[in-house]
């Protein structure tokens, strides 16, 4: 593999781009990092791992009860039955399971903790002083900036990640989903949704194109 | 230490930023220190509690005006200084050259190389297998420690002297406190313990809500004793425990 | 509202700033600015609650990296936009022309003048003579609220959910919470509130320490009724208060 | 009065000036302000009040009892029959007594309150974030970074000015200031004692002065 393939050669030399070409030059000269090994790690969080990973679980939770149990019981074991390796952020994964009564929202006030094993490097909002201080004692405003509104009676419990737990959400399933395969559910779920700040939803148009199929 | 980085339920930073189709790296620096900062963790030169430390001494106004990659790239050199690895001398000269057009590869030959499988790359900090004995159980009631050390924790302001439920018992762990400063492994339990939010945020806060946080032993003292403690008189503790030592020892 | 000007208790600001023979004011600018928002309060076009507000909703980081004055400036011309004194393009087009050197006095003819001692200007705001009954009399033990609006407040984040003594009655005054959203005279009795440190920051800070806070009534309950209230059951109050609304009514 | 004459007509035109400048052309123009009104604010504050006065009402109280007594149950009387008048920042103040046994120590956490009266405009420091944040929870730490080292049986009462209130410390008397005049006393008394941030000295070779004098 070639030096730096990542980068963007044609980005302006900022204050930081600078300072961490420096840092990069001086650990190389030092012995400490290897150049591959940093384009190896690179390649693996930006190709490798995202939301994808855990919209799979997700979906197999969905189909599979005895999965589901499982992946709420131990979700590292579960996930490496998928062939899904953990890693960095994933070693104490906990998957939490929203229910008609109870929504689940993560969050981390503290630094910016997230499951990257399943759902790769969290979004700047994630990590967003906003979310951060807001998820905690307004959930309900955050969820409505996200756009979706619960039923006041669904009660909200907000996970701040701590400690070496990290955490993702099982999404309920939306309704009408019955014949849909695994994949096409996996399709339905988005990161967002995963985080708990958004509800998974079946769009009548993709519910109609299903409809067609049959 | 009660830092800037402690947000949890403050006000006034706006809006939830949201970017449609985002990028996982704006920028090809952040891409570098994402990857330097990993390799860097499996080298074990510092702990993660040692980085997360480092970025919380940022000044707050630095703080808060940097994006998250450059709190880490502020963080890092700090660090580089403090265990001695390069001085600011070193980093100033090496970030000359890289203005000269020096190359983005290293300065000279390196001494050795370091490939590991990036799976494998990270903070390191498996639970630990020792048996410590728990001092709660699910369903404990407990309160928060009111503690403010200047030192790193990982336990938020705004659960301290609040009353929540143990729901779990995750295992032995090593506690960030001292960890963060010098390294000590000194291994603890931690919890799961919910707290309501009309507890947090006050009883006008509306119901159905709770704040789950995962809080290490030390961080919690049993509100039965608590209740026993405060219906005795005045002076209640003279051992010092493991966290809140309230000074930085000077270096 | 649990901003950024709460400061009480945090870590990280470094050392404090002493400069010898520190003038009065460090700019002429700062001198007008002074002296304008000092004219401004006499005239009663807002009130002292609305400014303290207005400055405390500047974004935390621009109220990091603000100077105390810049902070001033920055509330004052959010201030005259929200009373409709002058708009957005009023101040552009003003600055414009300060900018392109014109005068440092009127664009025009002033249409009146007010010329009041200065020792007379100020926030104006006495304390009120009409008797409001008092909760409270010293030597009362209470609790200062767990109030977390994001409203104005001068109940600070630290003496929240925590025990105090009444010290004094200092007597009726407006309470700021409501006067600074829209200029609501709430009268309050206000009170010397005295807290031990050891109270306020953990059992592991020092003895011999306490603060005193003045408090209005509404950020205070008995510790006693709190008591009763906390060994009965459940759900504790069904009416609201004048304070600690949680969220601002949308303009 | 001319207009101004108190600015600094060679400092350079920086944004908050531009901006200043812009709202008093605007706000003079509205008829709301009257800049010879600001030029007497301006001078009120920057020549007339000041810490001086805050000492005369120090001294005063050193060495006469009774007045000592009356400032501590009503300062604003008190004053006020020194010639001193208040205004604001000053309409409720409240002189608390240091003793061998408490120091006290004012703040205003929230945002910068001061007795202005007595003490004019507070320093920067007062009003920087450091002192804001540790005084209430740190405030030994705070005293020793001032130079004040307080011996650990004496009990510190931190003063945070949350409402309208405003406080001044009386100091300690030092030691062997007996034969002082009124005057003299005054002229020990530093701004920074009246916060509580400073103990008042009575300097050796001061005192060697005036035992020549004797």
């Amino acid at each position: 593999m070639s030096d730096h393939d990542h980068r963007d050669h044609n980005e302006p030399e900022s204050g930081p781009a600078l300072r961490v070409k420096a840092i990069e030059s001086l650990l190389v000269e030092k012995g400490l990092v290897d150049p591959a090994a940093l384009d190896a790690i690179v390649d693996h969080y930006e190709n490798k791992v995202g939301p994808r990973i855990g919209a799979r679980v997700v979906a197999r939770a969905w189909i599979d009860p005895r999965f589901r149990r499982r992946l709420l019981a131990d979700a590292v074991a579960a996930i490496a039955e998928l062939g899904i390796p953990s890693g960095p952020e994933g070693e104490h994964l906990m998957v939490v399971e929203n229910t008609p009564e109870v929504h689940n929202l993560i969050v981390c006030t503290l630094c910016s903790c997230y499951p990257w094993p399943v759902l790769g490097l969290p979004p700047t909002w994630y990590k967003s002083f906003a979310y951060r201080s807001r998820a905690v004692s307004d959930p309900r405003g955050v969820l409505r900036e996200f756009g979706v509104e619960l039923d006041p009676g669904v009660e909200i419990r907000v996970w701040d990640s701590s400690a070496e737990l990290r955490y993702m959400v099982l999404p309920l399933r939306p309704a009408g989903t019955e014949k849909l395969s695994e994949g096409e559910l996996a399709g339905l779920v988005t990161r967002d949704a995963m985080i708990g700040t958004a509800v998974v939803k079946y769009p009548p148009d993709t519910a109609a194109r299903a409809a067609e199929r049959d | 230490m009660n830092g800037i980085h402690d947000m949890g339920g403050m006000h006034g930073f706006g809006p939830i930023p949201r970017e449609a189709n985002e990028p996982v790296f704006h920028a090809g620096w952040e891409r570098r220190m994402f990857a330097i900062a990993l390799a860097t963790f499996a080298r074990r030169i510092f702990n993660v509690d040692e980085f997360r430390r480092a970025i919380e001494q940022i000044p707050p106004a630095d703080y808060l005006r940097s994006s998250y990659y450059e709190r880490w790239m502020r963080a890092f050199i700090a660090l580089l200084q403090e265990k001695n690895i390069a001085s600011a001398e070193e980093i100033e000269s090496a970030s000359r050259q890289a203005l000269g057009g020096g190359a983005a590869g290293p300065l000279s030959a390196p001494r050795t190389t370091a490939a590991t499988p990036p799976a494998a790359i990270g903070a390191a900090r498996p639970r630990a297998h020792r048996r410590v004995p728990a001092r709660f159980k699910p369903g404990d009631r407990v309160i928060a420690r009111n503690l403010n050390s200047e030192h790193h924790t990982r336990l938020p302001r705004y659960a301290r002297g609040r009353r929540g439920v143990i729901r779990r018992d995750w295992g032995v762990f090593i506690l960030p406190d001292s960890h963060a400063h010098g390294g000590a492994i000194d291994l603890c339990h931690c919890y799961s313990v919910e707290f309501d939010s009309r507890e947090l945020w006050g009883d006008e806060h509306p119901a159905g809500e709770s704040v789950l946080l995962d809080l290490w032993e030390p961080y919690l003292e049993s509100a039965a004793a608590k209740r026993g403690a405060a219906s005795a008189s005045g002076k209640r503790r003279t051992t010092k425990p493991a966290v809140g030592r309230r000074r930085l020892a000077k270096p």
